[in-house]
């Protein structure tokens, strides 16, 4: 408060709230922070070079890999990337099961990473459990379809692993009675609350310039007031056929991200309902998966996007003819988000930084690969 | 204690704790030594007070008074002679007496 | 009993001048900030001893609650820590101790003279149950002690505002870190005054460099 | 206390001791009571808070060792007690290793003057209260120490955020209090309980009210808003959730504990814990009467008391299990409230946490301090004191008309407080900007 | 900030703008309402979270009391299947699993006929690594044979790595197993996956391609059918009339019972060639009071019984002439159907049953040829 003197603090990499092993090298003066250096780097696994040596299949549960939160969304970013590339047809169902996955996770996500953020700030954990009960909720969903809660390797190229099992619909019906209870319970928890606004208002101010400049996507983008989502700009699968609006905050500060991604999981919640309405019966649904072992697209390349719960998610593969990617690479909206952080701490106090940090809601399986 | 501890005793006591601040605030070199020194010496003017209160009038409430008036102006002086540091630090980055030897700066 | 109070008040006094030695000697500014902590609850110690108990947790209080975190604290603030191998005496510190010394021997010398240590003094007239509780005390700050009282709470008041003001850095001296939401207001500030004023060259350069003080420490 | 251990001594056992060797016995055992009660609260406090606050999470908590995981803190114990010994290799050992010391001691000796039930004071000092406080501030210099030697910067920033944060909040409690023994009008803790005797209303501001062992303090504005305060204060005193800055995991890792393993670490928990129940027990005592409840100053009247050296021994017994069971009742849910805060909020930053506390919760106590001046005024004051609009009026008509005076100037203040405040922060934004628009 | 310069269609649907009021003054009701939220939790944590439509109750489950509920598609680690019936794998090593596998934690080899050197539809060394397994399930979509599925076993924790990397032994489930884990998985594929394996056991000889925890018990179920042919044999030669012994389930054929009949009928010709030339001496084989193997108590020891006591008899049938050279004779052309030249080395016990079935027909037949001579 009263020194002078700059002051070089190391935030990680074995840090309490850094999200995995990152580090941030914060120049503090007093307690404002000065100058930030995110290193990461401590996880990197060499996601894009092993996928390079894999078949297209294989890749699959790598991708489950990346950002552990939201495997299903992975999953469909991939799955898009080589049925655009290798020219595959997805059946009805088997789309719109994919869309109600990849809303679910959103749904997970979103409820985690307010936990996350609202954990962040120091709340002993409850938020978070909060968070974490739907989230194992959803999580036994998504093992009853697919075999596994995190890394749930669903997707295939051209349809999905297998078909939901016949007691997955009543009980994701009864989940979705309970969700607007628990959505407005997790914001009477919060959203008024007088310590939570004077740590989240005015706090990691990103303007809609600079985080256009940047590329950030997702709720980070929209907390910023830009309503932008790829759902809406490029529907992919069957989005165009469902209502849904996208929710934007006014100052893109910590506090409009954390009420955009409440306003999301409503959103999601919403999609889902039409999901339940318009999905079509079994007959002919979704292909056995196993006629696609061995992908062997055309030379060409494809990209495919998808909104992820935390961004544009991007698959970018470049096809030589054989049945591994000549080249594999990930837009990753967590490290695109993470980019603008030193810029977004700049001139806030060293306690801010996490709570920064934890609005972006990166996974640090994502940013580094 | 009365009878055991001669008020005199009480009061070498005093006067040594006082010279031994005097010393304090005259030989050191660091401007937050030279205030803790000062603190030493009223710490003994102190012990003083309250000895002949006590040896004296302890019907009477005049010294713990006058004690507590010090103890007050202790607190006033080390507050102002610490805020009066941390000013003196932030102009000359120094907290050396010795080395403040600049009228303006 | 005698014995005891006797021994109690050696300890005590020892335990006082050693710590207050410490505090003049050691080299490290932090310790002897906490040797002078020691001081302060030798001295509480003797307050009790004296059976001035209102005092003593005065001291307590004030002395090594406050002051003595004000010290540590300013210590850390101006991070003048360790001090090894930092001279920590004046080049005068020879004469000073000469003149201490003497100082105290001329303070001592009459009592030497004239106390004869072994005899106790009759204690003095009437009771010598001493009253000095704090509601005593309150009455005395409200009556007979009112002014002075005032005037220690106005010093008090006084010593606050100056304390602030001296430590108080202004404003425009204070390093400000722009954050990126105040940038870009700064940047709209700026484009709309140049273009209302003056075509001069806008400073392209970035702002928050800008906002760095020119002197580097 | 002592009087009922020498009554025991020489009268029920007839051993006839001299007095001396009677009052090195009783505080030798009274030390070792309070010596051995201390650890046994801080343990019990992490076993209930673990439950609690899991409960409150929709899990279950530690239920593994023993019934219910009711030795899961002694397992902790030995944990503690097994693990490395680390000292940084930069620190300053002499200081490294005291400053636990000096943490601990302090709330060791505060439980000197804390009352468990009516005469069972350990040391009924007249300035108890202060006493309680001036100790209190000590671990102060404990925590600067550890944050100092062990020479990491965590540990640096998380010690002064935690003095600063000390220092600061004193000044609340110890405004709020100063409320309270403004109308008891005695630093003595069993004085103050003493006056909360009653039912509502204290028999001492309304004479003739029943005594019920009710007459709280928090029942009154004066009260309430004290006890809200302090209660506030006790929280950051005792670095509680919305305020424990000092050791946000989520930013300065453990704060001042960062270097600290084993059973130095063990200590310094130790202290928060023993601190905390400490804090829990003052508001109790102070607001919530302490031991006072139904049927306590009845049973201790029966007992052998100073004023009635023939009572029986055995009422002396009941009354004290009566009042340790109220004072621990009240003191266990005064915990469970701070469970419950740091279950339900995320903390504060530490400039917001120094707003707070000096532009809202010292103007707010000075406010309750003149409510308290006001009350006392009301109820007790006559024309000798120049208090000339209540002359004439029954003791019901004062205590209604201090009452509604009060309680009028305690939610006037709150609400213009809530409102100043906001603005100040919507000032200084203001401020903020003009400055830029200035610099543009 | 400023009305926002970024006009973007949205079709069917609306951007909506989140509702902050921050400029409200508050009094701290939010921190009350909150505290609320977290009260309602604590007074209903004492009940049980167990439905998808609750949001309140405690919701752990206590794990070694109470299993969690896993559902049928769980995936946990890969295992390998066999027919509980036979004892056959269904696995027949065709090495689509190895090569979809990503992290390339699973190992195989082809087992080999032993006679001929040819491979034949079954694998003889199965290798996971589990402690690399990532548990993708690829290896059980893409088996063409259904042989290896996933587990539900999720209590693999051990202290010695070197247990993680597991052989077939360790990998092998009974088919019973898998369905009863996965009943409607299970029920998808099971006429394919038996009708495969029916015709890979065509392919296999002898035990290749049983499971190896099975092979001692299925040695010894051989044994007893052969002790039970060297009766019926013996009875055959008493009423020659009577039809080659027939095993006495009316089932169809196993591979065991196919090698006991073959043995039986051999024994048959031989005692009764034997029997041509000294018909007293091979008579008196004691006649087993216990039936048939099946009814006795103890299946294998009595198959072992008697395996041994129709050596003794014809041991001593061939005590007059010839001399007693018991070592195993080399085998002759149809050696490699005998059980005498199975593979995988047994476990002493049962190896001695088989050992002794062979000698009793070696012995008959060598007497058949010492008195021909």
């Amino acid at each position: 408060m009263l020194q002078t003197q700059e002051l070089q603090v190391n935030i990680g990499p074995q840090h309490p709230s850094t999200h995995g092993v990152f580090r941030m090298l914060v120049t503090v003066d007093g307690e404002t922070v000065v100058d930030l250096k995110p290193v990461f780097g401590y996880l990197h696994r060499n996601h894009e070079q092993i996928a390079e040596a894999n078949s297209y299949l294989q890749n699959m549960p790598y991708t489950d890999r990346l950002d552990y939160f939201n495997s299903m969304a992975n999953n469909h970013a991939y799955a898009m990337a080589v049925e655009r590339l290798a020219g595959i047809e997805v059946p009805e169902r088997a789309e719109y099961i994919r869309v109600l996955m990849v809303e679910l996770t959103r749904i997970l996500n979103h409820a985690s990473a307010v936990g996350f953020m609202i954990n962040d700030m120091g709340a002993w954990q409850t938020p978070l459990a909060f968070g974490m009960r739907e989230r194992e909720k959803i999580l036994d969903l998504f093992e009853m379809a697919s075999g596994a809660r995190l890394m749930c390797n669903y997707f295939r190229f051209g349809g999905v692993v297998r078909d939901l099992p016949p007691e997955f619909i009543p009980n994701l019906r009864e989940l979705l009675r309970a969700l607007p209870a628990y959505i407005d319970e997790l914001e009477r928890l919060l959203r008024d609350n007088e310590i939570l606004l004077q740590r989240a208002i005015g706090i990691g101010i990103l303007p809609p310039e600079v985080a256009l400049s940047y590329g950030v996507s997702g709720p980070v983008l929209r907390g910023s007031g830009i309503p932008y989502d790829v759902r809406k700009a490029e529907p992919y699968s069957v989005y165009d056929r469902f209502d849904f609006d996208v929710p934007i905050g006014k100052v893109g500060d910590v506090y409009d991200r954390f009420l955009v991604r409440i306003e999301e999981m409503r959103q999601s919640k919403r999609i889902i309902e039409q999901v339940l309405e318009q999905l079509p019966d079994a007959k002919g649904g979704h292909i056995n998966p196993k006629a696609r072992q061995n992908v062997r697209p055309p030379v060409g390349d494809a990209y495919a996007r998808i909104e992820s719960p935390k961004g544009e998610l991007g698959f970018y593969l470049v096809s030589d003819g054989s049945t591994k990617p000549y080249r594999y690479k990930v837009r990753a909206p967590s490290f695109i988000n993470l980019t603008p952080l030193a810029d977004m701490c700049r001139g806030y106090k060293v306690a801010d930084i996490v709570v920064i940090l934890g609005s972006i809601d990166i996974v640090m399986g994502e940013v580094d690969r | 204690m009365l009878n055991a501890v001669p008020l005199p005793a009480v009061l070498t006591l005093a006067a040594a704790l006082f010279c031994i601040g005097l010393f304090g605030a005259l030989s050191r070199r660091n401007l937050i030594g030279v205030l803790m020194g000062v603190e030493l010496m009223l710490n003994a003017v102190n012990v003083n007070l309250v000895a002949f209160w006590r040896y004296f009038e302890p019907r009477y409430i005049t010294g713990q008074t006058f004690a507590i008036f010090i103890i007050a102006v202790a607190a006033a002086e080390a507050a102002v002679g610490l805020a009066m540091v941390i000013a003196v630090y932030r102009h000359y980055a120094t907290v050396n007496a010795d080395e403040v030897d600049q009228l303006r700066g | 009993m005698e014995v005891v109070v006797q021994m109690v008040f050696g300890l005590i006094a020892l335990f006082i001048l050693v710590a207050a030695a410490m505090v003049v000697s050691v080299r490290n500014v932090i310790h002897s900030a906490l040797w002078l902590i020691a001081c302060f609850f030798g001295v509480g110690a003797l307050y009790l001893l004296l059976e001035a108990e209102f005092l003593a947790v005065v001291q307590v209080l004030v002395y090594v609650g406050a002051v003595s975190v004000l010290i540590l604290f300013a210590i850390m603030l101006t991070r003048q820590i360790s001090g090894e191998g930092v001279r920590q005496l004046t080049s005068r510190w020879p004469v000073v101790l000469v003149v201490t010394v003497l100082l105290f021997a001329t303070v001592m010398t009459p009592t030497l003279i004239n106390q004869q240590w072994n005899v106790p003094p009759a204690p003095p007239l009437g009771t010598p149950e001493p009253i000095a509780g704090p509601a005593e005390l309150g009455r005395g700050f409200v009556n007979e002690f009112l002014i002075q009282f005032q005037v220690v709470g106005v010093l008090l008041t006084v010593a606050l505002i100056g304390a602030i003001v001296i430590a108080f850095e202004e404003r425009a001296r204070r390093r400000k870190v722009l954050t990126l939401a105040e940038e870009l207001e700064l940047k709209r500030l700026r484009e709309r005054t140049t273009q209302t004023e003056t075509p001069e060259p806008v400073e392209a350069e970035p702002v928050a460099r800008e906002t760095r003080p020119a002197s580097e420490g | 206390m002592y009087d009922m251990l020498t009554a025991l001594i020489n009268g029920a056992l007839g051993w006839g001791w001299p007095e001396w060797a009677l009052n090195l016995l009783s505080y030798i055992l009274i030390v070792t009571i309070v010596l051995v009660v201390a650890p046994l609260q801080m343990l019990f406090f992490t076993y209930y808070e673990r439950r609690v606050i899991a409960r409150m999470q929709d899990r279950v908590g530690p239920n593994r060792v023993g019934p219910e995981g009711i030795w899961q803190p002694i397992a902790d114990g030995v944990k503690m007690f097994t693990k490395e010994d680390i000292v940084p290799q930069a620190a300053d050992r002499i200081v490294h290793f005291l400053a636990p010391c000096v943490v601990v001691a302090p709330t060791v000796l505060m439980f000197a003057v804390v009352p468990w039930g009516p005469g069972m004071v350990p040391v009924d000092l007249p300035t108890g209260l202060l006493f309680f406080f001036a100790i209190s501030s000590i671990s102060a210099v404990g925590l600067m120490m550890a944050g100092w030697a062990s020479n990491n910067k965590f540990s640096l920033l998380g010690a002064m955020r935690a003095v600063a944060q000390m220092v600061s909040y004193e000044i609340p409690a110890v405004l709020s209090l100063i409320a309270i023994v403004i109308i008891v009008g005695s630093l003595s803790i069993n004085e103050i309980i003493a006056y909360q005797a009653g039912l509502i209303i204290s028999n001492r501001d309304l004479p003739g009210v029943p005594d019920l062992g009710l007459g709280w303090f928090v029942f009154t504005p004066v009260g309430f808003v004290a006890f809200v305060a302090f209660f506030i204060a006790a929280l950051a005193e005792g670095e509680r959730t919305p305020f424990d800055i000092p050791e946000a995991d989520s930013e300065i890792v453990a704060g001042y504990m960062t270097e600290y393993s084993g059973m130095k670490f063990g200590l310094f928990y130790l202290a928060q814990y023993v601190l905390n129940f400490l804090l829990c027990a003052i508001t109790a005592i102070i607001f919530f009467g302490g031991w006072q409840g139904p049927g306590v100053g009845w049973l201790y009247a029966q007992g052998i008391t100073p004023a009635n050296p023939n009572g029986n021994g055995l009422f002396n017994v009941l009354a004290g299990i009566l009042g340790v069971f109220y004072f621990l009742l009240k003191t266990y849910i005064f915990f469970f409230v701070m469970v419950w805060l740091r279950g339900a909020f995320p903390r504060l930053r530490i400039d917001q946490l120094m707003d707070f506390g000096w532009k809202f919760l010292i103007p707010w106590t000075l406010a309750n301090l003149f409510s308290a001046a006001l009350w006392v005024a009301f109820t007790r004051w006559g024309p000798a004191e120049g208090m000339l609009i209540t002359v004439g009026w029954s003791p019901v008509l004062r205590w209604l008309a201090a009452f509604v005076v009060t309680l009028a100037i305690n939610l006037g203040v709150y609400l213009w407080l809530t409102r100043v405040y906001a603005a100040s922060q919507a000032e200084r934004r203001r401020a903020e900007l003009e400055e830029l628009s200035a610099a543009a | 900030m400023t009305a926002s310069p970024f006009e973007i269609e949205i079709p069917r649907g609306r951007v909506i703008e989140v509702q902050r009021d921050d400029t409200r003054v508050r009094w701290g009701g939010g921190l009350l309402r909150g505290m609320a939220v977290v009260w309602k939790h604590w007074k209903e944590s004492f009940k049980l979270n167990r439905s998808y439509s609750q949001i309140h109750g405690t919701f752990t489950i206590e794990y070694p009391e109470e299993q969690p509920r896993i559902p049928e598609a769980y995936r946990n680690m890969p295992i390998l299947l066999y027919d509980d019936e036979t004892g056959h794998e269904l696995c027949t090593s065709c090495f689509q699993c190895e090569r979809i596998c990503p992290p390339q934690v699973i190992h195989m080899t082809q087992a080999k006929d032993p006679a001929t050197g040819k491979p034949v539809p079954a694998v003889a060394e199965f290798i996971i690594e589990y402690d690399a397994c990532m548990s993708c399930g690829f290896c059980a979509e893409v088996c063409p044979f259904d042989a290896i599925k996933m587990d539900h076993e999720f209590e693999l924790s051990t202290d010695d790595h070197t247990r993680l990397t597991v052989h077939k032994e360790q990998l092998l489930r009974p088919i019973s197993y898998y369905a009863k884990i996965a009943p409607t998985m299970w029920a998808e594929v099971r006429e394919s996956a038996l009708k495969k394996l029916q015709g890979n056991v065509r392919r296999r000889p002898d035990v290749i391609g049983l499971a190896p925890q099975l092979t001692e018990k299925i040695a010894a179920r051989r044994a007893e059918l052969a002790a039970q042919a060297v009766q019926a044999a013996q009875a055959a030669a008493a009423a020659p009339a009577a039809p080659a012994a027939a095993p006495a389930e009316g089932r169809k054929l196993t591979p065991e019972e196919k090698a006991a009949k073959l043995a039986a009928i051999r024994a048959a010709k031989t005692a009764q060639a034997g029997e041509s030339a000294t018909p007293a001496e091979a008579a008196p084989a004691p006649p087993s009071p216990a039936p048939a193997g099946e009814a006795a108590p103890s299946a294998d020891k009595a198959a072992k019984l008697a395996a041994i006591r129709a050596a003794n008899a014809a041991k001593k049938a061939a005590a007059g002439e010839a001399p007693a050279t018991l070592p195993v004779a080399p085998a002759d052309g149809m050696a490699g159907d005998t059980p005498a030249d199975a593979p995988p080395a047994a476990p002493p016990a049962d190896k001695a049953a088989r050992l002794a079935a062979i000698r009793a027909a070696n012995a008959a037949k060598k007497q058949q040829s010492g008195d021909g001579s």
